[in-house]
């Protein structure tokens, strides 16, 4: 018979009629987001960096602008450099967190908001004043110290300093005695590595 | 001087009400307000009054259909639609509306404007017109035309003209597309449209729409299962709905013929084709289902009936929407010339025949047929539809064969691996 | 009698509802019937290619994801590859699994949002893709999780992934994993027989597997018109060769095969991806190297330091790679559209000297003249989105 | 697994046919001479025990004292691939042979290479600039270009 199809068709859309839609009213709710997701609201740490302008170099559209000073002390009496600029272009970042990544004393991390709509386009430079003053919620991306101690941005307070780095880690403990040097890099091929661990830990 | 409009509640009211002293006895209670000798006054007050109702009334329907449209479609979708104005959105056509009217009214430099202005009045005007002769309730409508049927057919048509208009006044390719196809489609389905509606006028013996409703002692969608399917896919089509929306087909051509309206003009459109969707369910509830007559109290209740099977049909009309892709102009008319034409055709043959038997004709008044006849003649025409579509079905069935799917199991390549 | 007609000339795009994107179609038009198609393109260049000659390994990966960006993982997956081949390394193998994991992912999402714009392009008013967007979103989260972005994602690194799956992924994998084959199944319930879909498609825009070849078509469109080869089962990269699946094949290489090509190799990309949940052991997740080739990078600065440990040392892939000058590669992978390879050449500096992007949506839309000329209008849009292009591999 | 038909194997079966055609061959590399590639193109495609049916992908890399033009060819039939190359020594005007009569598949590719990269082709049906638009100066893919345009 011709027009089953159809029927059927008609049966399907009927039976998403009945059931409750799958959007969400977006202001109202929200979906949640993960702890590792990548938004603007970067958190950055001035007490850990360095202004080795690491992550300007690294950025691929070139975006962070970094501007340091010496400070007044010494090196021997614990100075270091003053960082006077610290710009973030979020209207032309791609939030490829690779700034974050490219950070050797875990100063920077991404952050969790995605509504920063301006309508200028110079409100979307995050400076330096900006950036010390904001609530610090860093995102777990590329912070496995974070991710390990369970740390979700979206539900938790914010986090000191202290509380952010990578020296606070066990597993990393670990790895600088040693751990990890005597480790063989799995190749295709090794059948040998069943029996180790709980299967995808 | 007795005013056609007489049998209506409303104009009669109004015009007794304001009527002059003489003229108006027969079947007026007493005297009116105004003079003798200003019957025409009233006349026209009467009329305005009923227009005014009638026009308000369609437009507010096509606002609370492009909410309802919206709203359906939404939850077809698993969507929730437009939920922020008012209760549950309700209000979203009347932002919609004023948004569109503080809009720029362009008008392209290339096009005819005279022509290009016209293309919204005339829409809506067809639309209105053939609201004169749809009956709402027992003794509710403007008028009961004897050729009802007939008027609806032709005033209907005249919208083929202004989406003509449209296209050609637009100076736009796309609008031409729209237009073109257009034609073509809207009056091939002519054809099996007023064919679909011969059975019912065979049947009732009378093209007025109020004697239509009052023989439906049996809903004519049982006992013209043909033609009813053949005019709901025939007013679809003349609808520009879903699967024949190939006028407006937004993947193809943008907008089609309206694509180059904008702010009032295309609010204009947009409100007759609405409220066409409204006039065409209301039309399929009067036909096939017996308009205002209901299962209990139709002479009280028969607003509430008739709105009851208006808003069916309307459901159905956005369902299918909310389902079906579209087909393609060239099958759009083979559909129309090869399906729903023979179908039609077949209907009206195998009606004539049973009216025929049935003694329709006896003596000189034409008699109604009884309510036994017409469950007879439903048993009869249910397996006859359903044969003619399948026989009908079986030209397309390679088109619509679905082929089996294919695996191909390639062994993988083996891969050479150096393992340190 | 002859009707004298007059041939119309219409630009259908770059602002048009379904050119996918800013395809313009330079199409003249005989009533409905197209006579010529030339499709013009350029509106999305962004010299992907010459940019990437101004960034290092490791930032071009964030441009690559912009190429597809309905389908960022296999674009990930197809630079790294071609990375790893020069400087000869290779992912370890739960960064392999990881990969295969996200872009089997990639793949389902990806054919969902074309299954469901040729639906749109059919007129089905969006319903069809609102139930696939409501399936992808579901992938689009597990991305989420996975690496932070949903779209643009930049998981992939040279030698592996950026970082091992989240604990709570898995989970989520496993619901999703269960939810998908009532998804799936609603979808054809839906599509696959419902008569209109049929007759719109059956029989329209027929590819021979022949002219297919020769214009170098690839990917789904391919394997449509009855030519069995996807480069995961031809030259398996990452670990396909581990896993089963099946690859469709289509009859006559019409729209309807296209479109039922995909699905069905959504299912497959399930079947591959529940594989990959169920075999994936712990380890590392980015390829380590042995410490000499470090120090060859610190050698080139003159700043060679002595070895940190006696015996040999292994780090991380260090950030800036420094492939050695004069080595090329041609990576690849069978990416949703088609076939995606980088073609990258090597100076011995931190950056591509050349990165040539080979896109299946620019080679797949050779065929599109031979596929519409005698068509109608409706036609074209169709066909159109049965080869699934996305504008912005088209124009890079 | 595809197997690389190396530059070497490959030359043999050329220089049967064309003796001169071959320039120099390097691991998996075959260099031809851009006067006789469109009949080493028909030779790859139709010889049976090669048949490069499939046309991977050209591209053209710019080494500032001479262009190279690369074919990736790819047999489905053997399952095998190679890689042939031409080098075009102009620097104003490079020329190469087009083998879309060959393989279909190079029409936009080469008409890119002709946009971005200045490289023309001798028998294209079609050469226009494909990505960029008519008059825009200069052909931005070489390595030597500087951005004129200002906007």
């Amino acid at each position: 018979m011709y027009g089953f199809g159809l029927a059927k068709g008609l049966m399907v859309t009927l039976k998403n009629f009945i059931r409750p839609p799958f959007t969400i009213q977006y202001p109202e709710e929200r979906i949640p987001q993960h702890p590792r997701f990548r938004g603007e609201e970067f958190a950055w740490y001035e007490e850990r960096c360095t202004g080795c302008a690491s992550c300007a170099k690294y950025c691929p559209l070139g975006i962070i602008k970094i501007v340091t000073s010496e400070g007044g002390r010494s090196p021997q009496e614990g100075g270091h450099y003053d960082i006077d600029v610290f710009d973030i272009d979020i209207g032309r970042c791609m939030f490829c967190g690779l700034c974050v990544e490219a950070c050797p004393y875990d100063a920077l991390f991404m952050g969790s908001g995605f509504e920063r709509g301006r309508y200028e386009r110079q409100d979307l430079v995050i400076t330096v004043d900006e950036l010390r003053e904001a609530v610090k919620k860093p995102s777990t991306w590329f912070r496995p110290q974070l991710e390990d101690s369970g740390y979700d941005p979206h539900k938790d307070s914010a986090l000191d300093w202290r509380a952010v780095g990578r020296e606070k880690w066990e597993w990393h403990q670990r790895e600088k005695a040693g751990a990890r040097i005597k480790f063989r890099p799995a190749r295709v091929g090794d059948k040998t590595q069943e029996g180790d661990g709980e299967a995808r830990s | 001087m007795t005013p056609f409009l007489q049998e209506n509640v409303v104009f009669r009211e109004v015009y007794c009400f304001l009527g002059g002293n003489e003229g108006n006895a027969s079947w007026c209670g007493g005297d009116g307000l105004l003079p003798g000798g200003f019957e025409w006054a009233a006349y026209f007050a009467a009329g305005f009054v009923i227009m005014f109702i009638l026009v308000n009334a369609a437009l507010l329907g096509a606002a609370v259909f492009v909410w309802s449209e919206r709203r359906l479609l939404a939850r077809f979708q698993a969507r929730r639609g437009p939920n922020r104005w008012g209760p549950w959105g309700i209000f979203q056509p009347i932002a919609d509306l004023l948004k569109l009217i503080i809009k720029e009214d362009i008008v392209p430099n290339a096009a005819d404007r005279l022509a290009f202005t016209l293309v919204p009045i005339i829409m809506l005007m067809a639309l209105l017109l053939s609201l004169a002769v749809m009956p709402f309730a027992r003794n509710t409508y403007l008028v009961n035309l004897n050729v009802g049927i007939l008027y609806i057919i032709a005033v209907s048509s005249m919208s083929t003209i202004a989406i003509f208009m449209a296209g050609w006044s637009s100076a736009n390719k796309y609008a031409m597309f729209g237009a073109m196809r257009g034609v073509a489609m809207l009056i091939s389905y002519e054809i099996p449209l007023v064919l679909s509606l011969v059975g019912v006028v065979l049947i009732v013996g009378s093209m007025s729409l109020v004697s239509v409703v009052e023989a439906q002692t049996v809903p004519f969608l049982l006992v013209q299962p043909l033609g009813a399917l053949v005019f709901m896919l025939g007013i679809s089509a003349e609808l520009n709905r879903t699967p024949f929306d190939i006028l407006e087909a937004e993947s193809e051509i943008i907008a089609g013929y309206h694509t180059e309206y904008s702010g009032i003009k295309f609010a204009l459109i947009q409100a007759a084709e609405m409220a066409g969707v409204l006039a065409a369910s209301g039309f399929l509830a009067t036909i096939f289902m017996g308009g205002w007559s209901g299962p209990f109290w139709s002479g009280q209740l028969g607003a509430f009936w008739f709105l009851v099977k208006l808003a069916g049909f309307v459901m159905l009309f956005i369902w299918i929407r909310a389902t079906f892709p579209r087909l393609r102009i060239d099958q759009i008319m083979a559909f129309a010339w090869k399906f729903l034409l023979p179908l039609a055709l077949i209907n009206f043959l195998v009606t004539a025949v049973q009216v025929y038997f049935f003694g329709f004709y006896q003596g000189d008044v034409p008699g109604e047929l009884t309510r036994n006849e017409l469950w007879i003649m439903a048993a009869i025409n249910i397996p006859v539809a359903l044969i003619a579509i399948g026989i009908f079905g079986r030209f397309s069935r390679e088109k619509v064969r679905v082929p089996e799917p294919v695996f191909q199991n390639i062994a993988p390549s083996p891969r050479t691996m150096e393992v340190d | 009698m002859a009707i004298r007609t007059e041939p119309v000339t219409i630009n259908i795009g770059p602002q048009h509802p379904s050119t996918h994107g800013v395809l313009r179609l330079r199409v003249t038009f005989d009533g409905e019937v197209i006579v010529d198609v030339e499709p013009v393109f350029g509106y999305l260049h962004r010299g992907s290619e010459k940019l990437a000659e101004e960034r290092n390994y490791v930032q071009v990966l964030t441009l690559t994801d912009r190429l597809d960006y309905v389908a960022s993982m296999t674009n990930n997956q197809a630079y790294c590859i071609a990375v790893e081949k020069m400087l000869g390394v290779e992912a370890p193998l739960r960064g392999q699994y990881l990969r295969v994991l996200a872009a089997e992912l990639q793949r389902a999402a990806s054919h969902l949002v074309a299954t469901g714009f040729l639906l749109q392009d059919l007129g089905a008013l969006a319903t069809p893709l609102m139930y696939c967007f409501r399936f992808r979103e579901k992938i689009l989260d597990l991305f989420e999780m996975l690496c932070g972005a949903r779209i643009t994602v930049s998981y992939m690194r040279p030698g592996g992934v950026f970082s091992d799956a989240p604990p709570d992924f898995w989970p989520a994998l496993d619901d999703l994993m269960q939810e998908a084959p009532h998804l799936i199944q609603e979808l054809e319930q839906l599509l696959m027989k419902n008569e209109i879909v049929l007759v719109r498609t059956k029989n329209v825009g027929v590819l021979s597997a022949e002219s297919a070849i020769a214009s170098s078509v690839s990917g789904p469109v391919l394997r449509a018109s009855g030519v069995a080869w996807d480069w995961r089962k031809m030259d398996p990269y990452d670990i396909y060769d581990r896993l089963e699946f099946d690859v469709p094949v289509g009859e006559r290489g019409d729209n309807y095969d296209r479109f039922r090509v995909r699905i069905e190799e959504v299912k497959q990309s399930l079947r591959i991806v529940e594989q990959c949940r169920d075999e994936i052991h712990p380890g590392p997740v980015r390829a380590d190297v042995d410490a000499e080739a470090i120090d060859l990078v610190l050698e080139r600065r003159g700043e060679a330091e002595k070895p940190l440990a006696e015996g040999p040392v292994r780090a991380e892939l260090p950030f800036v790679l420094r492939p050695p000058a004069g080595a090329e590669a041609y990576g690849r992978v069978e990416a949703p559209k088609g076939e995606l390879a980088f073609y990258l050449v090597s100076d011995g500096s931190i950056a591509p000297y050349r990165c040539k992007i080979r896109s299946p949506s620019l080679i797949n839309l050779t065929v599109l003249r031979e596929l519409l000329v005698g068509w109608k209008l409706a036609d074209m849009i169709v066909t159109l989105g049965s080869i699934d292009i996305n504008m912005g591999e088209v124009d890079r | 697994m595809t197997r690389a038909v190396q530059g070497e194997e490959l030359a043999g079966y050329v220089r049967q046919k064309f003796p001169d055609a071959v320039c120099q061959w390097k691991g998996e590399s075959l260099w031809i001479e851009p006067s006789d590639l469109r009949e080493v193109a028909e030779f790859l495609r139709d010889e049976p025990d090669l048949d490069f049916k499939f046309l991977n992908s050209v591209s053209a890399v710019d080494y500032v004292q001479y262009f190279e033009v690369v074919y990736h060819l790819t047999s489905l039939e053997h399952n095998h691939s190679a890689v042939v190359k031409t080098r075009l020594y102009s620097r104003e005007a490079p020329t190469a042979q087009s083998v879309v009569a060959v393989w279909p598949g190079a029409d936009f590719q080469e008409r890119e290479i002709y946009d971005l990269m200045g490289v023309s082709f001798e028998g294209h049906p079609n050469l226009k600039r494909i990505m960029l638009w008519e008059g825009f100066p200069g052909h931005p893919q070489r390595r030597d270009f500087e951005d004129v345009v200002t906007y």
